[in-house]
């Protein structure tokens, strides 16, 4: 039988298309916004930029860090978790009520309760097809009102501060262990997302769900990890807060949620999914950690304080987001 | 190869086809069905809450989130997100209480400082909207962060002191009552109808519904769409506006958290009345029915007494069964949910 | 038979000038010159064909005359008249307008605000909309086409069909825009019609001949020739020429590929099949679904079973069935002796089904994405790459398969939206392929919008593949090709396998066998 | 008078140095500037930097804790020597670790309103005092008004504030003892405003559509709340209601001079901007050491007052003087210690 004589290959020979230097510096945008935002608090107050300073801040960016870390991935699947900081304050609860009586795997009991949480709400979203978003409000409220209750309406001191304490020290003197912990969260999630298949069927999920399933893609299984990696991280990000605030409280992270969706989205991960990574949230939660220190401490006034806040968090988005990934802006 | 024309006995007569659809559909009826189910339940529980005087209320009630959920509907049709409405909301509450009679001020502007108040509102909407069109931010950030300059210019103007309405006409829409209901709720209703019109019969409107359906396809047919994304969200800034305004009438005074919680109520009732965060879908109608839903949950639950402990877990849990159960009709195998 | 093979551009007629002109226009995208020095010329109230495999880049310089593409050197002359397109309201008020090649209707609005949009005229004042005007307007847009679609429905409730005639209604509005006589463009309007529709096509694309003039692409070629005055082919991004109406095809496809082809595209016999019975790979026992009732269905391993049936006849939701994505009520599926969970897709990939959806664009890829992601997207392609990817082991696989199918590519990481629709395609396929582990392919048009080569060359490869033991089934985009490519024919009607014909080669039937069969 | 001691972020306050009172930084914290009673504390902690020659350095922290927190580990980290806090905790979780990072930075700290009972205050020595109003006392206070309002018999209900605060807790034991003291007023409902006047405003129209005229008193835990309150019976139509709240905001003593309100308890915003600063200044600078504060002032209830209409006049215009702050007269408002 005769075979059909087909195009030769293409007589312009491909070049491999090589990224140019501005599409190089576009996915480096979130450290440069990072270091433009340092350099300005620099100026306004030179004060700021002592190693002291700096420390401090990382420190205080730890659990935030965390808290984006996990909800980054539900966001490239193309949900979003608005859970993550009711879930977080609940965990701070939790923690201080476990810890007399588990002791040293106080944590990982905590971890894993929060994680089988966003399990659940995984499942719940991807069985009865309800919007992440529902979801995940109603979560807010639901661990919310369970923290308010097992509390009893008001915080729980710890009963051995020791139990956290290795989370306060610092790594060669300056390197807050919260900071290296939250450091090795993005870290494992980004290494896991990169050398498995799961980067890239996180990805396709996020960019287009019908083609990913068409294609045979464990779409509902790697929507439930998501979800339930995004659980498990606001349990970590809570031990981090119970051990800088010594005590467990309903509503401890509540107002977490908003600066961590900024974070994603500062980081210039597409908040309508698949373009995005986690290295990017860590670079998106020191801006806005930096943000919402920053500006009171080098002397802004409340008012103004809020106006620049507004100003700088969307001219950083501006700046960041890599739109040549993205069709439209939503 | 046979010519197509050899093909043409192909020819059958119109085959059985689905039936196009037109209008409004089985699909929309969930959110409908969860409200009368709540409603029932509700009034069977409660006597308290089946008088007719907790049912003026439970409208009284729904009047504001319905001006904002008016506001945010065509946001969140053309498939961006809103978060704009607290700090709208308060810059437009301080500024119209310091405009009409107040105790801080001479201003007696009456009507005129209404319309001032709303107007900046819609100004800081369309920064919104200009945002997004202009610097390509994200409306999710947009919104957020002008959310933010709001409150920012808010707290300037309060300047520590709160100012008290005195005005007569602003204090009586709260108070005076017509048929019933509190001429606020009136202005709601008011809202909603022109909402739908707008949605229904101009070009803003269905351009808004087209840019959540397919953006890309508009540019296509040649409609630039960057004006009317800005319009959709100078409108929402309107209505939020006026929302932070209908606030003030309520508590005799301009307060700068006016609008706080008010974005994601308005969007849960959005949601819950069966618009799609995706866009495209849903409307005015669908999230006047998820603000009563809300509404009524709201009221029921103080009114059956639940524990004041447990009412936002409750109210959390029933807005999840309410969308779960208005999403089994349109219920498909390989149906996105994002 | 004269073929009129030219390799210069025809000279503009002195006596009008043609209603567009294009010269050496050029445009590079990262890695890919798509248009290299391109001439063309469309006379006045003349149907002009346009030609080139998959990637020659039809689709580009059309995009450029309707000002989506804007071209890096050349020029565009309408009517004598140099003119810069900018944007697709600049193009429609010279009178060029263009039904794309990949749908762009909205879906979610009706059929009417579809046909008018952009162009609404009286159908908005100020703002407001006459929906009774409205409905007047596209009513009258649709009767030019003969179509018999409620105005007022939603168009995403309208077969793909349907939609495709409402973009046919949708350019015809160009005729109010402006007083030339206008020039419209329809990219590969038919890949997605049938018969009845695409004849309906022809008489208006006559019509429209008589006061415009009309550029068509389409990679059945006997379909260009009998519909254009001449037809302009495209290679490698650039002119090589132009024959008459009264070519044949293999003349033309000559022309495309630059060599002699082959007319025996359907590779018959390459497939080598052992005749002994035994027992069918794919069992389907009175299967119920949405829009299908007791179909029963064998196919054995190595067969090609084609289902053929007019729209609404329930193959393509049989298909998605089969792979789980479409509920079923009743009935049983057997593959390989072993009862297939029809429960979700994830199943019915491990059990050995691959799926080739007709909606490429948003089903079939993920556009964003690259080559090689999309490639290895399944979860048997994962395995075949380890539980970490190996970039190397990737890139490795991926090439294999980038060679072996000719998929026209500039690297394996460029997103596959930046590829032509053909070579899309290909990849689609190719995913099924690189685990080497299918047993049962469904191939739901897989052939839509491909050039001859890549369509002999799948051709080729569903019988390669069949030899190697696969089943398929196949949804033809023609009669013609299902009776070419399969082994046996199922035909289907209302939603019940109404009959099977059996098609081994030298004993096909024709299409007319299957039409008596069809109503 | 510098000692060479230098930095006091070592060990504590033993051989504290003197601060040139023109190198203390004072820093008044609270959640936002968006409400009177908070804005007219940092305007008295303005008053006071004033009174010394020096700013005060304006922080909020728009009621967000881990933003209270950042902004506190922020500022100790940079330099502490001199440095004096007067912090409004924005709950009671939130104070050990505030104080912790003062004491271990050597800044001078105090703190205001929210403190879990099991903190001591002496345990610290950079931690100088704990200044609060006695919530249960105040809750009590209101609730015999709003008794005595109504007549000693009937129906009210409370409005509570956000749950898991100390305030709404103690204000609301406070009720209960006054309950528990009239017995024939009867709590009809309590449900939770969050302290917000908007949210006051419907949980009170269902109120009083669920129990109508039953109501005959409404109990708020704070001002503001009763101020939603107050409109929703107007709104209502309703002007038989007795309504009660606590923080002396100027709407609500307007309300009070009205007749439409009933009493109120005074909060001193000003006078709690100032004093705060004032302690740690006077430490600061030497003029009194930290460790001549009598433990009973280490923390303790600051005097309050039941306002009511024959009262009212006196409260209109808070004043605060220099010798309020003045550092042998700082604890002359105490009521006593916390027990
Ligand atoms: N936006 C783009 N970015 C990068 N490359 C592109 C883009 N659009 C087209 N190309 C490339 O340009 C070439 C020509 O593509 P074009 O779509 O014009 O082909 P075509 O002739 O229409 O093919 P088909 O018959 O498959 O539709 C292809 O190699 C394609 O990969
Ligand atoms: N979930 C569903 N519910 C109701 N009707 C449906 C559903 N899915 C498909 N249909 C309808 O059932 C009929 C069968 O559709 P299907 O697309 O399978 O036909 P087909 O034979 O593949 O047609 P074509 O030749 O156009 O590909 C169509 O009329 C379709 O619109
Ligand atoms: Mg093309
Ligand atoms: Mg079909």
């Amino acid at each position: 039988m005769s075979t059909p004589v087909l195009a030769q290959p293409a007589p312009d020979t491909p070049v491999v298309a090589r990224p140019t230097v501005g599409r190089r510096l576009t996915s480096f945008m979130p450290l440069i916004a990072l270091v433009v935002l340092l350099a300005a608090l620099t100026v306004v107050d030179p004060g700021f930029f002592t190693l002291s300073s700096l420390t401090a801040a990382v420190r205080t960016a730890a659990p935030l860090v965390v808290l984006a870390a996990g909800a980054t991935v539900v966001v490239l699947c193309g949900g979003i978790d608005l859970s993550i900081a009711a879930l977080c304050s609940l965990a701070t609860v939790l923690f201080a009520l476990w810890l007399p009586d588990l002791g040293a795997v106080t944590l990982a009991a905590v971890v894993a309760a929060t994680a089988l949480i966003g399990l659940l709400q995984g499942v719940a979203h991807v069985l009865l097809r309800i919007p992440s978003f529902i979801v995940t409000l109603g979560g807010m409220s639901i661990y919310a009102a369970i923290a308010l209750v097992v509390s009893d309406a008001g915080p729980i001191p710890l009963s051995d501060r020791d139990a956290t304490h290795w989370l306060t020290l610092y790594l060669a003197g300056v390197l807050p262990m919260a900071f290296v912990v939250a450091l090795l969260v993005v870290g494992v999630v980004s290494l896991v997302l990169g050398l498995t298949p799961l980067g890239s069927w996180v990805r396709a999920i996020g960019y287009s769900e019908s083609a990913a399933r068409l294609a045979g893609s464990p779409v509902d299984l790697v929507k439930v990890g998501a979800f339930t990696l995004s659980g498990a991280c606001a349990g970590l990000a809570a031990v981090m807060l119970v051990s800088r605030n010594f005590s467990g409280s309903p509503t401890m992270a509540d107002n977490l949620l908003l600066p961590a969706v900024a974070a994603i989205v500062v980081g210039g991960t597409a908040i309508t999914g698949g373009h995005g990574s986690v290295w990017r949230s860590l670079a998106g939660a020191l801006v806005v950690t930096l943000l919402r220190v920053g500006l009171p401490i080098v002397g802004v006034p409340s008012a103004y304080e809020q106006i620049l806040y507004g100003a700088i968090i969307v001219a950083a988005v501006a700046l960041t987001l890599d739109r040549s990934k993205l069709l439209v802006i939503k | 190869m046979t010519s197509p024309a050899e093909a043409d006995t192909e020819v059958v007569p119109p085959a059985r086809r689905p039936r196009p659809r037109r209008g409004v559909s089985l699909r929309d009826a969930g959110p409908p069905i969860a409200l009368v189910v709540l409603f029932g339940v509700f009034a069977a529980l409660s006597p308290g809450f089946r008088t007719v005087s907790n049912v003026q209320n439970v409208l009284d009630a729904a009047a504001v989130l319905a001006v904002v959920a008016c506001g945010i509907s065509f946001v969140l049709m053309t498939g961006s997100i809103d978060l704009s409405a607290p700090g709208i909301m308060g810059a437009s509450a301080i500024t119209v209480a310091l405009l009409v009679a107040n105790n801080r001020n001479d201003n007696d502007l009456g009507l005129v400082g209404i319309v001032v108040a709303v107007g900046l509102a819609a100004a800081l909407g369309c920064l919104s909207g200009l945002a997004l069109v202009l610097l390509k931010v994200p409306s999710f950030m947009a919104t957020l962060g002008v959310s933010a300059v709001g409150l920012g210019v808010a707290t300037l103007l309060f300047a520590g002191v709160q100012p008290n309405v005195t005005d007569p006409l602003l204090e009586g829409w709260a108070v005076e009552r017509f048929a019933g209901l509190a001429h606020l709720t009136w202005i709601a209703l008011a809202c909603v109808l022109v909402a739908w019109a707008v949605q229904r019969y101009t070009r803003l409107g269905r351009y808004a519904f087209a840019i959540g359906g397919a953006e890309e396809v508009l540019a296509l047919s040649g409609v630039r769409v960057a004006p009317y994304k800005v319009a959709v969200f100078t409108l929402a800034g309107a209505f939020y506006g006026l929302a932070g305004v209908m606030v003030t009438s309520q508590l005799g005074a301009g307060l700068v958290q006016a609008g706080k919680g008010y974005d994601f109520a308005a969007i849960t009732a959005a949601v819950v009345g069966g618009t799609l965060l995706t866009g495209g879908r849903g409307g005015i109608l669908h999230s006047t029915v998820g603000v009563l839903l809300v509404t009524v949950l709201t009221n029921g639950l103080v009114q059956v007494g639940v524990s004041p402990y447990w009412q936002g877990g409750v109210q959390g849990l029933i807005v999840v069964a309410a969308v779960a159960a208005a999403v089994i009709p349109q219920r498909r195998r390989n149906q996105v949910t994002k | 038979m004269t073929t009129n093979l030219q390799t210069e551009p025809v000279p503009p007629a002195p006596a009008a000038p043609p209603a567009l002109e294009v010269r050496g226009l050029v445009k590079h995208y990262p890695g890919v010159k798509a248009l290299d020095g391109v001439d063309l010329v469309v006379r006045q109230n003349e149907v002009l064909g346009l030609a080139g495999e998959n990637g020659a880049g039809k689709s580009t310089l059309l995009k450029a005359l309707v000002g989506l593409v804007r071209p890096d050197a050349g020029e565009i002359w309408v009517r004598g008249e140099r003119v810069r397109l900018r944007s697709v309201v600049d193009a429609a008020n010279h009178g060029i307008g263009m039904v794309f090649q990949e749908q762009s209707l909205v879906p979610n609005l009706t059929a009417a605000e579809n046909i008018v949009l952009g162009s609404e005229g009286p159908g908005v004042r100020t703002g407001i909309y006459r929906w009774s005007t409205m409905r007047r307007l596209a009513q009258e847009q649709l009767d030019k086409i003969g179509s018999h679609i409620d105005p007022l429905a939603r168009t995403d409730s309208l077969s793909f069909a349907d939609r495709q005639m409402v973009e046919i209604a949708k350019v015809l509005r160009i005729e109010e825009r402006t007083s030339h006589p206008p020039v419209i463009i329809l990219d590969e309007p038919t890949s997605v019609l049938e018969s009845q529709e695409i004849e309906t096509l022809f008489t208006q694309v006559r019509r429209l001949r008589e006061f415009a003039s009309v550029v068509f692409v389409s990679h059945r070629l006997d379909e260009v020739l009998d519909v254009c005055d001449r037809v302009a082919v495209l290679r490698g991004g650039r002119s090589v020429g132009e024959v008459s109406a009264d070519a044949e095809p293999a003349d033309l496809h000559r022309m495309m590929i630059g060599s002699t082809g082959s007319d025996d595209h359907y590779h018959e016999g390459v497939a080598v099949r052992s005749d002994e019975p035994r027992r069918p790979r794919l069992e389907v026992r009175g299967l119920c679904g949405p829009s299908f009732r007791d179909v029963d269905l064998d196919v054995h391993a190595g067969e090609i079973v084609g289902i053929v049936g007019v729209h609404g006849s329930g193959r393509e939701d049989l298909c998605r069935a089969l792979f789980g994505a479409e509920p079923t009520t009743a009935g049983e599926v057997v593959l390989d002796g072993a009862r297939l969970d029809l429960s979700g897709t994830r199943a019915a990939c491990a059990a050995g089904i691959g799926y080739v959806p007709a909606e490429r664009k948003t089903e079939g890829m993920v556009g964003p994405m690259s080559v090689a992601d999309n490639m290895t997207l399944t979860k048997q392609a994962a395995r075949c790459t380890g539980p970490i990817v190996r970039p190397g082991k990737q890139a490795t696989l991926v090439d294999t398969w980038i060679e072996r199918l000719r998929i026209r590519t500039p690297h394996r990481g460029t997103a596959i939206q930046r590829l032509s629709g053909g070579n899309q395609q290909k990849v689609v396929l190719a995913r099924w392929l690189v685990a080497g582990d299918v047993r049962l392919l469904l191939l739901d048009h897989p052939t839509r919008g491909l050039d001859i080569g890549a369509r002999s060359e799948v051709y080729r490869l569903m019988r390669e593949l069949a030899a190697t033991g696969v089943a398929t089934v196949l949804l033809a985009d023609s009669l013609e090709e299902a009776i070419g490519m399969s082994d046996r024919i199922v035909v289907m009607s209302d939603g019940r396998a109404t009959a099977q014909i059996a098609a081994p080669a030298g004993a096909k039937p024709t299409p007319l066998d299957l039409v008596k069969e069809m109503v | 008078t510098e000692t060479a001691a230098g930095g006091g972020a070592a060990g504590g306050g033993e051989a504290a140095a003197a601060c040139d009172p023109a190198d203390v930084q004072l820093v008044g914290q609270v959640r936002n500037e968006s409400n009177p009673y908070e804005a007219s504390w940092l305007d008295g902690g303005d008053a006071f930097a004033e009174q010394v020659g020096l700013t005060q350095e304006r922080l909020t922290y728009d009621g967000d804790s881990t933003r209270q927190q950042e902004q506190i580990s922020q500022l100790l980290a940079g330099d502490t020597e001199c440095l004096v806090l007067n912090v409004l905790p924005n709950g009671d979780s939130d104070t050990p670790p505030i104080v912790e990072g003062a004491q271990a930075a050597g800044a001078y700290l105090v703190t205001q309103w929210n403190k879990p009972a099991d903190l001591d205050v002496t345990e610290y020595d950079h931690w100088l005092s704990h200044i609060t109003y006695d919530g249960v006392a105040s809750g009590k206070q209101i609730g015999d008004a709003l008794a005595e309002a109504i007549g000693g018999s009937g129906g009210i209900v409370a409005l509570q504030g956000i749950l898991d605060t100390g305030a709404a807790k103690d204000r609301f034991a406070g009720l209960e003892e006054s309950l528990a003291a009239n017995p024939d007023v009867e709590l009809l409902d309590d449900q939770t405003a969050n302290f917000s006047r908007a949210e006051a405003l419907e949980v009170t129209k269902t109120l009083l559509t669920k129990h109508g005229d039953d109501i005959k008193g409404i109990w708020a835990a704070n001002d503001d709340m009763a101020l939603g309150a107050l409109e929703a019976l107007q709104q209502a139509g309703r002007d038989d209601v007795a309504v009660v709240g606590i923080d002396a905001v100027p709407d609500a003593l307007t309300a009070i001079e009205d007749g439409t309100m009933t009493a109120t308890v005074s909060s001193d915003g000003p006078w709690q901007g100032g004093i705060g600063l004032a302690i740690g200044y006077c430490v600061a600078t030497g003029e009194l050491a930290a460790e001549d504060i009598a433990d009973e002032d280490r923390a303790w209830f600051a005097e309050q007052f039941l306002i009511r209409q024959d009262n009212v006049a006196d409260f209109v215009s808070p004043e605060t003087s220099a010798e309020d702050f003045a550092c042998d007269n700082l604890f002359s408002r105490s009521q006593g210690a916390i027990s």
